[in-house]
């Protein structure tokens, strides 16, 4: 927990050999283990080694540039939130990917830097709209997820729906495809889940699209970060963050990051791209009061 | 031959012939607090189709992940798991032999408070979550297989200090009495009675150990500690079931290899 | 007493020079040498960042005890879990034990294959195994159970059928020269000798169940591990710390219970 | 002592017995035992005395040659009609052989397994009648106040008489006895033995039993037979026993 | 035999052994054991025969009392000292207790432990003549061709063996052997006590042995003693010893 007063000038700390690791968001269906290749394409860039590695929990990468063991982290939005409260970790890029659109999720021409999360239910259920869920049954992911809990919960509070009274049961799931099998089991009536969870189950349900359906669809969301140590100097961020877009932009390049984490481009971003999320959470944290 | 109860009268215990009727009861009591405890799902209407998928799956593995020159397929990563394992659980074994003198009962009186906290301290590090302490030891060492190993080495103390105590508790004390009868002082005793007639036991172990090590590295590879484990649930949280059939295929192999290797060994070490 | 000195056996040179020793000793360091190659082990860097290590331990060294109240209720489930599953596996154990032990089946070929059976369903990683019955079962303790209960079979199959390979054949040849047939021998002479292994291995892998629910909860198979990853995933240390406190406490009554019920039945 | 005069109850006809491995255990066996005789066996460690005595009840299956009992040979018996010989055979094992964790009770009805069908062993259904006589079993050898003890709280002398006692429970013609008093103390030696010698007297039950010391052979036996690998060495009445025989026999070749 | 009139070279004066849960192993234990004395000790189990042999070279605490080796009362020693007396005791167990993996050398060896310093036993660095005493010491029990052979790969008559060539390198003054023969079979107990009796009256080792058998006392011993509960009921020259009065040590109270 360094103070990050650094970024203005070349002081700071100058990485040697860059560290980077990232939690692939569920929202790639083309998830892949896959460092290697990274690791490539951004040593051509920056012209130092460089380490990738790959976890499936971002609280090890929370931890670890907290620790300065890492130096770069691909994180979910509600996590860099945590990190930059934690260690003061810093912003700099956002992944841009195809925006979605309903019906049946189907992927959109333009790039996007956000996502959004949806209610499901059965088509069959009878169940149109929010005021519906009073009393239901909904399959939700951990309180600390953005699209899995704090935005669809938050949303619904606005319309007037309380998900902590109503008598609407909550049943918290692990994993989004999860929550849409568990709609389509009848197990539970609604499920939050993100834009497009759908998709990882068509495999396995291939009449999903048409049984399970969604009521609502939040706000954006801002899109996975890449994050920095908050102490590295301000040279280096300007380099890193050229590296990921130079990468993006070659064909090669984009081929990786495209199949491997889902990400099609990368724009710039700043901290308070996140005080939106930084709002729903003090929402959230008083709907669970 | 004529009865013999006026001479020999028959011990009659009430207590000794029905106490066991207390343990059925509380038996009965513990089972149906579990039972009605749980609230049980029934099979999921997806089910047919899911479980036809994973097996479909399981059966059509990917076999192209096998090697693929990258660094990152299956056999490069098997034998990463493999190195986890054996280094983790040797750094261990070595450790848990202090652990093992201290934790050990033996005869003297106030040795009960030396072994009682010493159990403790082994039933804590057994109970902490190899999870969180990969996590830890990433914070300190950084992310990558190093992490697994540490973590690898202080959970497995856990485990192997238990047995190895066990055993010492155990053992023959014969040979420990020769050589104090002939005038042996502590560390004589340790060194030429105590640790040759223990060994092959505290090898026995470790190699179970190391099985196991090996088995639950894949657990490690969720907080990206290394080995297996990262591809394999990538693998299922995305539900790539012919993936999850050819990682599934490789840890099947690699642990049947250990274990007969590691048979071979142990019979021929007793 | 003459002082000659009497003529000595001739050892060959592998065993003057000691070859296996040396042979296994340098095997050992090679394998250990190119581990440490391949997973980048250096002692120095953990030394030099022990801080850091102990910086998680301190947070938990300030346990928030009022998070104990959230987390009694899937404690029990997870004591629930753990008891169910390891009885059903324990119980269908039995069974392939005894037709997996040397000393009471001859048959090679069925031991064999029942044997090879089991080693299968040991290496099935329970990661897996909870993957697939939360995929088939769903979300919840369903899952959970059949998981630990796969687990627990393949676990106390194998420890069961060595303790069977170790019992003293006394009493079967007692039994067998009085003419009993041999589900009489198992019932009177085999089961009362590992009655007590029995129990205490059933108690082992309870406790083994316990601990695993800390990992399965990771893939929503119910039980206190969900709530693990909640804390770690809220950096809420001082929670992860009540989470193993209160596992631990579990695991050493469960020990306690063992070390009893292995006095008394002993 | 009995008239050897009888129709004999076992026989051996060129009985050899040659291990898996190889070892030659019994060498052209031919001898004959009258019913109600008491047959001391002596012999070096590893002079086949153990594997004579469980060829008998078909513990060790012979490799050429007869046995017969009562005339019978007992080679062909198999499954039931072989649990229905080792019924009637008594077998003492050097080492007792009961059920440790058990209760003398249960090791001496244990006795009548042969009996019962297999689920009634099972669930432990023996008849009031049968109790009765695993009491009276107890009796002669002087254990009913142990009968609800656990056979490892008894002494040794003590679990080779539960031995014995479960042995009566089969009502047995012979009685096969393999070393019982090996690491036994001089008295409860003398007990066992004692108990042996009553049942051969006042039951008539044929007794056969290997034994270590000369002294004791001398002291009970009736007959003694000497081996030597494998092999019928000496085969004399106690009356013509003599010292420098049993010397003999311990001789090593 | 020797003369009864040398001067004792170990003596009990009012010997108490009372165990920690009140069991009372020996009762005012008085008597002298002259220098290069075969001395049997004879009792029921239980009795507190091992009792009795391991409070003379302190592997058991007295509870009061005294003893006395060459004169020198024993219950003072401490750490070294207590270390060295041992050295000069050596002491023959039952079941043999070598370290089973290590071979025949390296156990005879280790009865050197209290001559060399800690860390040359650990390393096995023990002097060429001293190596060669231990083949001189397996000579005197028939053992050299075994000397590179793991310890349990031998016969138990041969592992006993190998105990006593342990003893022999302490170079000893006193033998305690407890129950050294028992599970011996018969040629092999004669090896064992032979041994024995050829160091007692080749090297005037003074031997102490526990037996459970009369016949084997009053074959070996010069003199015998009885317990009975931890008081010693019993003491005679061997001259004096008849079968009645063993046949009474035998007998509970
Ligand atoms: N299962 C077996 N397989 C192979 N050889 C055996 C087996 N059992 C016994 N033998 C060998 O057969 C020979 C006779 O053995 P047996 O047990 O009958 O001797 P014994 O006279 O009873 O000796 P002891 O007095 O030691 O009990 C011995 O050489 C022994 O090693
Ligand atoms: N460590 C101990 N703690 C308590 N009581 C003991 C202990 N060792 C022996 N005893 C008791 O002391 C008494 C004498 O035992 P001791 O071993 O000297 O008998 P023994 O004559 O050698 O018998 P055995 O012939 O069976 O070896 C017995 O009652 C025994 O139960
Ligand atoms: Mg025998
Ligand atoms: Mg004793």
């Amino acid at each position: 927990a360094t103070s990050s007063t650094s970024s203005s000038s070349s002081a700071g700390y100058t990485p040697k050999q860059l560290t980077v690791e990232f939690v692939p968001s569920q929202n790639a269906s083309t998830l892949e283990a896959k460092a290697k290749p990274l690791e490539g394409l951004l040593k051509k860039q920056l012209g130092i080694p460089v380490k990738v590695s790959v976890s499936t929990d971002y609280n090890t990468i929370v931890e670890a540039m907290g620790s300065k063991k890492v130096d770069v982290g691909f994180l979910p939005p509600d996590a860099y939130v945590l990190a930059h409260k934690q260690y003061h970790d810093k912003v700099l890029l956002q992944a841009e990917r195809y925006g979605l659109k309903e019906p049946n999720d189907q992927a959109t021409k333009e790039m996007v830097n956000y996502y959004r999360s949806q209610i499901l239910v059965r088509k069959d259920s009878g169940i149109k709209s929010i005021k519906d869920l009073k009393g239901k049954k909904i399959a939700v992911q951990d309180t600390t997820s953005t699209s899995g809990w704090i935005y669809p919960a938050v949303e619904m509070m606005e319309h007037g729906v309380n998900i902590n009274k109503d008598g609407i049961k909550t049943v918290q799931v692990k994993g989004h495809d999860q929550g849409v099998l568990s709609v389509y089991n009848k197990n539970t009536d609604a499920a939050f889940v993100f834009q497009g969870a759908r998709n990882i189950v068509k495999k396995d349900a291939p009449d999903i699209m048409s049984k399970v359906v969604p009521i609502y669809t939040t706000n954006k969301i801002p899109n996975d970060t890449i994050t920095v140590r908050g102490d590295m100097n301000a040279k280096w961020q300007k380099k890193v963050a050229a590296a990921f877009k130079a990468i993006a932009k070659t064909k090669q390049g984009h081929a990786i990051i495209s199949s491997v984490y889902g990400h099609e481009n990368y724009t710039d971003s700043k901290d308070s791209n996140f005080d939106i999320i930084r709002q729903y959470d003090k929402k959230a944290a008083q709907l669970n009061k | 031959m004529q009865t013999t109860l006026e001479n020999h009268p028959l011990p009659h215990l009430f207590w000794r012939r029905w106490h066991w009727l207390l343990w059925v009861v509380v038996v009965a009591g513990v089972y149906s607090w579990a039972i009605g405890g749980l609230h049980f799902t029934g099979i999921q209407e997806s089910a047919g189709s899911v479980s036809r998928s994973i097996l479909k799956g399981l059966l059509h593995p990917d076999w192209a992940y096998v090697y693929n020159g990258s660094g990152e397929d299956l056999s490069s990563l098997i034998l990463q798991t493999l190195a986890i394992a054996f280094l983790g659980t040797f750094v261990s074994a070595l450790i848990s032999v202090p652990f093992a003198f201290w934790a050990a009962r033996t005869d003297q009186h106030w040795a009960h408070l030396r072994s009682g906290s010493g159990k403790v301290v082994l039933t804590l590090i057994r109970t902490f979550p190899e999870i969180v302490l990969a996590i830890m030891f990433i914070k300190a060492v950084g992310p990558g297989s190093y992490a697994g190993v540490l973590a690898v080495s202080i959970h497995s103390i856990g485990m192997l200090g238990k047995l190895f105590s066990e055993s010492l508790e155990n053992m023959d004390r014969g040979a420990e009495e020769a050589i104090r009868s002939a005038g042996g002082n502590r560390s004589e005793i340790l060194t030429l009675a105590t640790l040759p007639t223990i060994f092959p036991e505290f090898i026995s172990y470790t190699l179970y150990r190391f099985e196991i090590a090996v088995r639950s590295a894949s657990i490690l590879g969720m907080v990206g500690a290394g080995g297996i484990g990262t591809p394999l649930i990538f693998a299922i949280q995305t539900r790539s079931w012919s993936r999850v059939g050819i990682i599934l295929l490789g840890i099947i192999v690699m642990v049947l290899a250990i274990d007969s290797l590691s048979e071979r060994l142990r019979k021929k070490l007793i | 007493m003459t002082e000659s000195t009497p003529a000595l056996p001739q050892r060959p040179w592998r065993q003057r020079y000691h070859v296996a020793a040396i042979g296994w000793t340098l095997l050992l360091a090679v394998l250990l040498v190119l581990s440490s190659l391949m997973t980048g082990a250096n002692f120095g860097t953990f030394l030099s960042n022990i801080d850091q290590f102990l910086a998680l331990l301190v947070q938990m060294s300030h346990p928030a005890w009022s998070y104990l109240h959230v987390i009694l209720q899937p404690l029990y489930e997870t004591i629930q879990m753990a008891v169910l599953g390891t009885t059903i596996g324990a119980v269908l154990a039995v069974p392939f034990a005894l037709l997996a032990a040397s000393n009471l089946v001859g048959n090679r070929l069925l031991r064999g294959l029942i044997r090879f059976f089991l080693d299968l369903v040991r290496t099935l990683p329970d990661l897996l195994l909870a993957a697939i019955f939360v995929a088939i079962f769903g979300i919840g303790s369903t899952a959970g159970v059949i998981t630990l209960a796969i687990f627990s079979f393949g676990m106390v199959s194998k420890l069961f059928y060595e303790v069977i390979e170790t019992i003293d054949m006394g009493p079967l040849e007692a039994l067998k020269s009085v003419g009993a047939t041999k589900v009489t021998i198992i019932w009177y002479a085999v089961l009362p000798q590992i009655l007590n292994q029995f129990v205490s291995y059933f108690l082992y892998t309870l406790e083994i169940n316990v601990r695993a629910s800390t990992v399965l909860g990771y893939l929503g198979a119910g039980g206190i591990g969900v709530y693990l990853q909640r804390s770690l995933g809220e950096f809420n240390y001082s929670a992860t710390a009540v989470i193993i406190l209160a596992t631990l406490v579990v695991v050493l009554v469960i020990d306690g219970i063992s070390n009893h019920l292995r006095r008394v039945l002993l | 002592m009995q008239a050897t005069s009888t129709k004999p109850i076992i026989a051996f006809h060129h009985v050899n017995k040659i291990y898996a491995n190889g070892t030659v255990g019994l060498k052209d066996i031919n001898f004959e035992i009258p019913r109600g005789q008491f047959l001391v066996v002596v012999g070096l460690s590893g002079a086949g005395k153990s594997t004579l005595l469980r060829t008998i009840n078909r513990m060790h299956e012979i490799s050429s040659g007869e046995i017969r009992i009562d005339n019978e040979p007992i080679s062909d018996y198999k499954g039931r009609a072989l649990r229905q010989l080792r019924c009637h055979i008594g077998m003492i094992f050097q080492n007792f052989n009961l059920v440790n964790r058990a209760s003398v009770e249960r090791n001496v009805l244990s006795g009548l397994v042969g009996y019962y069908p297999t689920w009634k062993c099972v669930l432990g259904l023996f008849s009031a009648a049968d109790k009765q006589r695993a009491i009276q079993a107890l009796k002669r050898v002087s254990l009913t106040p142990k009968i609800f003890t656990r056979a490892d709280e008894l002494s040794g002398g003590q679990q080779q008489r539960v031995a014995i006692a479960r042995t009566l429970m089969q009502d047995p013609k012979i009685i096969l006895a393999d070393e019982p008093v090996a690491s036994l103390d001089p008295r409860t030696t003398k007990d066992v033995m004692d108990t042996l010698q009553r049942l051969n007297r006042e039951d008539d039950i044929t007794v056969i039993v290997n034994l270590h010391s000369v002294a004791l052979a001398r002291q009970y036996a009736d007959r003694i037979i000497g081996l030597r690998a494998g092999e019928l060495v000496y085969d004399q009445p106690i009356a013509n026993v003599t010292t420098a025989d049993l010397d003999r026999i311990y001789q090593a070749n």
